[in-house]
């Protein structure tokens, strides 16, 4: 763990470094302009509530993701437990991808 | 400060170029791709890391004004450079040399440090739309500034997320008046003879490339679309057509072989075949850039005899030949042989509406339409 | 730190550097620009003496976490995998702890694209986070598929496990998704939407100067590490004949990062419209099939 | 020393969820203050717990930060000063604070060695402004980020018992994986109540979809 933290060391340096050469090398001050908008000066903030389409998809993409809080584990001890964790397993991914399928046939993966 | 001297020389060799096109600077335009090319220089898609600014041909005063905007927001150092309509490749090329010594000298650090005060903006604000979400909309102009844009088409959309709500569709208003680059000087019809005839076609095939260049660029293919251009200028600058045929071929295979291309690109932008839509806008966006490729080799004569008619300039690297677009000769002014940009203005908004952002620039960049060949009144389509 | 490890560290810092500038350079090659040797060089001098700017109220400090976080994410990732004989962090999670890592870009993209407050920039962050979520789960299950072949989540017990025969060979459907996702990850080439030039650079649309090179330093990085990860999880690590294990390492990834960058300029652009249904519906049966067949295989 | 910069950072993150004005950043706050407590797991030996927390929590937190932006009345008021303090007048100035602030500046004058306590500690703290912020909170949203760092103070002390009382066996860390599961899911029904709720009638606030009626 050491030699992690140098390393996050040596990285804070070197982006501390270039921040410090930029305010050296760069023009003085800070230019403030409008964000690129073809030209055009924006008539709102472009933080705003954005439509998501594919919300749909982050409900399905959990369900699955918590899928691997098992399936990390399980890929280590598959050689040790034997067949039943293979059948356990692929049962319940089974059930997920009936899930899926649900979600693909209701056009969830579809949004634009 | 020798550190930064250096560095500042350095960097003004590889200056990134964001390109303007303006109403009948599409042969400004060219030059300064060709050039940009030449140097290898990679073109910027934003003003933050952009240092050059070059605009093509006359800006009027409102794509003028989207330049300064524009221009605000391009940090220093930076260079201005105005490519007028019939600038030479000399000209251009002196220009942009002129930019790099500028640059390499610190640009226009200009001291204006401007803030953001002024100018009022609001919080979004809120519309319905098909998902039953009631969430915020913002309006969005794409045009006239953008990369791999029609010069002069100004979209102003609204959008929610990233799906466009609203479109209205127009023609930025014109800081002069001429011809459409892609319709070659002509004297009469009764006095065409056969290198008129050779010029068309090759600018017609000119105009495919340069089109696909836009619209493989925005596909995201840069190789391809860099391969489009190049091959377009080469065209223009009358280079042997045999070995240019054969490369146009190889293009166009490698262009069709992409099946990521076709997937991404079918099912875009569909136009049905009513009366009155030019056969060659009909289908997706797929079926539009094969019909570009399909056009390609057939016009290019076998013989490598170029074209006299302007042969001096055209040596110079010049596509065209100065004298052009430059007044003096009787130029007959022909809105596109089928109509088709007018069309197409009438028929994007209805295709935009609903598209994501970058199906919407792909839909815009598949049908292309050179507002150059608009009748003067600039049609305004809502949808 | 003992020597052992600190030498890591220093060779690890070292061929991140030398790799991240070769990639560069070979893309600045493929991309058309004279003197790509010295491109990057050039482009790392524009933006030290290229001037700062800010947007319209921008919310910086979420912009500079996104940005810096960026090479982070990267760097903690790379800890993992064996730059010399050993990595610098011998975890006994190491595919978890790289999975992890590099999910943080998802975070660092999306502050990025939010906090600098223009539409182009917010459209990419959130670009990335839609292909996030379809390229990670057909990811995570080529990097189970690999664990489950080694029986350890170990990157050093992976390696060992190839001592016969490559991973590659038996596992190609996950290497395949493997490359897809690694191009993902960094959102490079075909899959850089997020960066897309339709929305005008996307992401870093806005940013300049030093805030662009730490970005754009971080991108080749990350993409450096997807790269070099793919071989010890399924190129066999630094097997090979006569020369060392460190070289071969070195091979094998300058081999992968060459390919990846190749594909970034002759491969057009992936929309995650499309994509998405691809890849729940084809990748990640695909993939689940190749993890029974795995499953099977290592059975006793 | 490790435990306590990171306990610190935990508590302080997840009181600045309900002290920062903008979404983003209430969304991210939250995510240190995730990524902190996944880092003391990290001290105590659970290597994969640890790392676990971290891989899924950034995922989590970004779907969090999706839905957060959609939803919320006001997504960033951080970033526009004053003009709609109406909106979130809740959240300024709540007495928790300056407990939580004052712990913050002020580590404890000797550096203890981690213990059971420590943690529970920890876990308390974090649990506290979690329980705060799912009673004080109006919005949907808001609240179900209260609820997720009353999981974090579960996530902790889970681990802690794992390691200092029952080390030998396994269940410990089952335990802080169901906690990990059971905050996926609560997000993932939280969000889609919220979608339902935001579509038939447009209010993202608990008061207002009190009713069960239409």
């Amino acid at each position: 763990m050491g030699a992690v933290l140098w390393l996050v060391g040596v990285l804070a340096v070197g982006v501390a470094g270039v921040y410090a050469a930029s305010a050296v090398l760069s023009p003085r001050g800070v230019a403030g302009s409008g964000p690129f908008l073809s030209g055009a000066w924006p008539r709102e903030h472009a933080m705003s509530r954005f439509h998501v389409r594919w919300y749909a998809v982050t409900l399905v993409f959990l369900a699955f993701d918590m899928e691997m809080v098992f399936m990390y584990p399980w890929a280590v001890v598959v050689a040790e437990v034997g067949a039943m964790a293979v059948v356990e397993m692929f049962a319940f991914l089974g059930l997920l991808l009936v899930g899926v399928l649900y979600a693909w046939r209701e056009g969830a993966f579809r949004w634009a | 400060m020798g550190v930064r001297e250096w560095l500042l020389r350095q960097a003004a060799l590889r200056p990134r170029p964001l390109v303007v096109g303006c109403p009948y600077g599409t042969r400004a335009r060219l030059l300064v791709e060709a050039e940009a090319d030449r140097r290898g220089w990679v073109a910027a898609a934003a003003p933050a890391e952009a240092g050059l600014l070059v605009v093509c041909g006359a800006a009027g005063s409102e794509i003028g004004q989207a330049v300064e905007v524009v221009w605000e927001a391009v940090p220093a150092p930076r260079v201005l450079v105005e490519a007028a309509s019939d600038a030479s490749a000399g000209a251009v090329r002196r220009a942009l040399d002129d930019a790099v010594a500028e640059l390499a000298a610190g640009g226009l650090d200009g001291g204006a440090r401007h803030g953001d005060a002024g100018r009022p903006v609001a919080m979004a604000g809120r519309g319905r739309d098909r998902d039953g979400l009631t969430l915020d909309r913002l309006h969005v102009p794409l045009g006239p500034v953008l990369a791999d844009w029609p010069a002069g088409l100004v979209v102003e959309t609204v959008l929610q997320g990233d799906v466009i709500q609203e479109a209205v569709v127009r023609a930025a208003s014109a800081g002069a008046d001429g011809v459409s680059f892609w319709d070659p000087p002509r004297r009469d019809e009764t006095d065409r003879d056969e290198t008129d005839r050779d010029e068309t076609e090759r600018r017609e095939a000119a105009r495919c490339l340069d089109s696909l260049g836009r619209l493989l660029a925005v596909a995201g293919w840069p190789g391809a679309a860099r391969e489009a251009r190049r091959l377009r200028d080469r065209l223009l600058a009358g280079a042997a057509p045999a070995g240019l045929r054969r490369d146009c071929e190889r293009f166009a295979r490698r262009v069709r072989r992409s099946r990521v291309l076709r997937w991404m690109l079918r099912g875009v932008g569909p136009v049905e075949g009513r009366a009155g839509v030019p056969e060659r806008l009909r289908g997706d966006a797929l079926d539009r850039a094969y019909g570009w490729l399909d056009t390609l080799p057939s016009p290019l004569p076998d013989d490598p005899a170029p074209a006299t008619q302007n042969g001096g300039s055209r040596h110079d690297g010049d596509p065209g030949g100065a004298g052009a677009c430059g007044g003096g000769q009787r130029v007959d002014r022909v809105v596109g042989a089928d109509g088709a940009d007018g069309v197409v203005l009438g028929l994007l908004a209805g295709l935009l509406v609903g598209a994501e952002s970058a199906v919407a620039r792909l839909i815009v960049a598949s049908l292309d339409p050179d507002l150059d060949r608009l009748p003067a009144s600039a049609a305004v389509r809502r949808g | 730190m003992d020597e052992g490890t600190g030498a890591a560290a220093v060779s690890l810092v070292v061929s991140l550097a030398v790799l991240a500038y070769g990639a560069a350079a070979l893309d600045a090659g493929l991309g058309g620009a004279r003197g790509a040797a010295g491109a990057p060089l050039r482009e790392a001098a524009r933006l030290l003496v290229q001037g700062r700017r800010r947007t319209l109220v921008p919310d910086t400090l979420l912009v500079r976490t996104g940005t810096v976080l960026l090479p982070l994410a990267a760097l903690l990732a790379a800890t993992v995998l064996p730059a010399g004989d050993r990595p610098v962090l011998d975890s006994g999670v190491g595919i978890v702890w790289f999975n992890a890592m590099e999910v943080c870009v998802w975070g660092a993209l999306w502050l990025v694209g939010w906090g600098v407050n223009s539409v182009y920039p917010l459209i990419g962050g959130y670009r990335f986070l839609a292909q996030g979520l379809s390229y990670e789960l057909p990811h995570m299950f080529a990097l189970i598929t690999v664990a489950l072949g080694a029986g350890s989540l170990r990157i050093a017990d992976v390696v060992a496990a190839q001592r016969e025969v490559w991973f590659v060979v038996w596992m190609p459907v996950a290497f395949v998704v493997y490359l897809v996702s690694a191009l993902a990850m960094a959102f490079w080439g075909p899959m850089g939407e997020p960066v897309g030039r339709n929305v005008a650079g996307g992401v870093p649309a806005e940013l300049s100067g030093a805030d662009r090179l730490v970005f754009a330093a971080g991108r080749y990085a990350l993409l450096v590490v997807v790269a070099a990860a793919a071989v010890p999880l399924f190129l066999g690590g630094g097997a090979g004949p006569v020369l060392p294990g460190w070289a071969w390492t070195a091979v094998k990834t300058v081999a992968v990062l060459g390919g990846l960058v190749l594909v970034g300029q002759r491969v057009p652009a992936v929309r995650m419209d499309r994509f998405t249904e691809f890849a729940w519906v084809v990748l990640i049966p695909l993939t689940l099939l190749q993890t029974l067949v795995v499953a099977i295989v290592v059975l006793p | 020393m490790g435990f306590w910069t990171l306990a610190v950072l935990a508590v302080a993150g997840g009181a600045a969820v309900f002290v920062v004005n903008s979404m983003a950043r209430a969304t991210f706050a939250l995510l240190t203050s995730l990524l902190a407590v996944a880092g003391t797991l990290l001290l105590v030996d659970l290597g994969y717990v640890g790392v676990l927390v971290v891989l899924m929590m950034v995922m989590e937190m970004l779907v969090m930060a999706v839905f957060m932006i959609m939803y919320m009345m006001n997504p960033a008021a951080g970033a526009h000063g004053a003009e709609d303090a109406g909106d979130d007048g809740d959240r300024d100035g709540h007495p928790g604070d300056d407990d939580l602030h004052r712990g913050a500046r002020h580590p404890p004058g000797t550096v203890r060695p981690m213990t059971l306590q420590s943690f529970l500690l920890l876990a308390a703290a974090l649990f506290s402004i979690g329980l705060y912020g799912a009673l004080s909170q109006q919005s949907i949203v808001m609240l179900m980020m209260g609820l997720e760092l009353m999981i974090n103070a579960l996530i902790a002390a889970g681990g802690a018992f794992w390691y200092y009382v029952a080390p030998h066996n396994a269940d410990g860390q089952v335990l802080v994986l169901v906690a990990v599961t059971v905050m996926a899911l609560e997000m993932a029904m939280g969000f889609a109540v919220t979608t339902a709720i935001f579509r038939a009638r447009d209010v993202d606030l608990t008061d207002e979809a009190g009713d069960l009626k239409g």
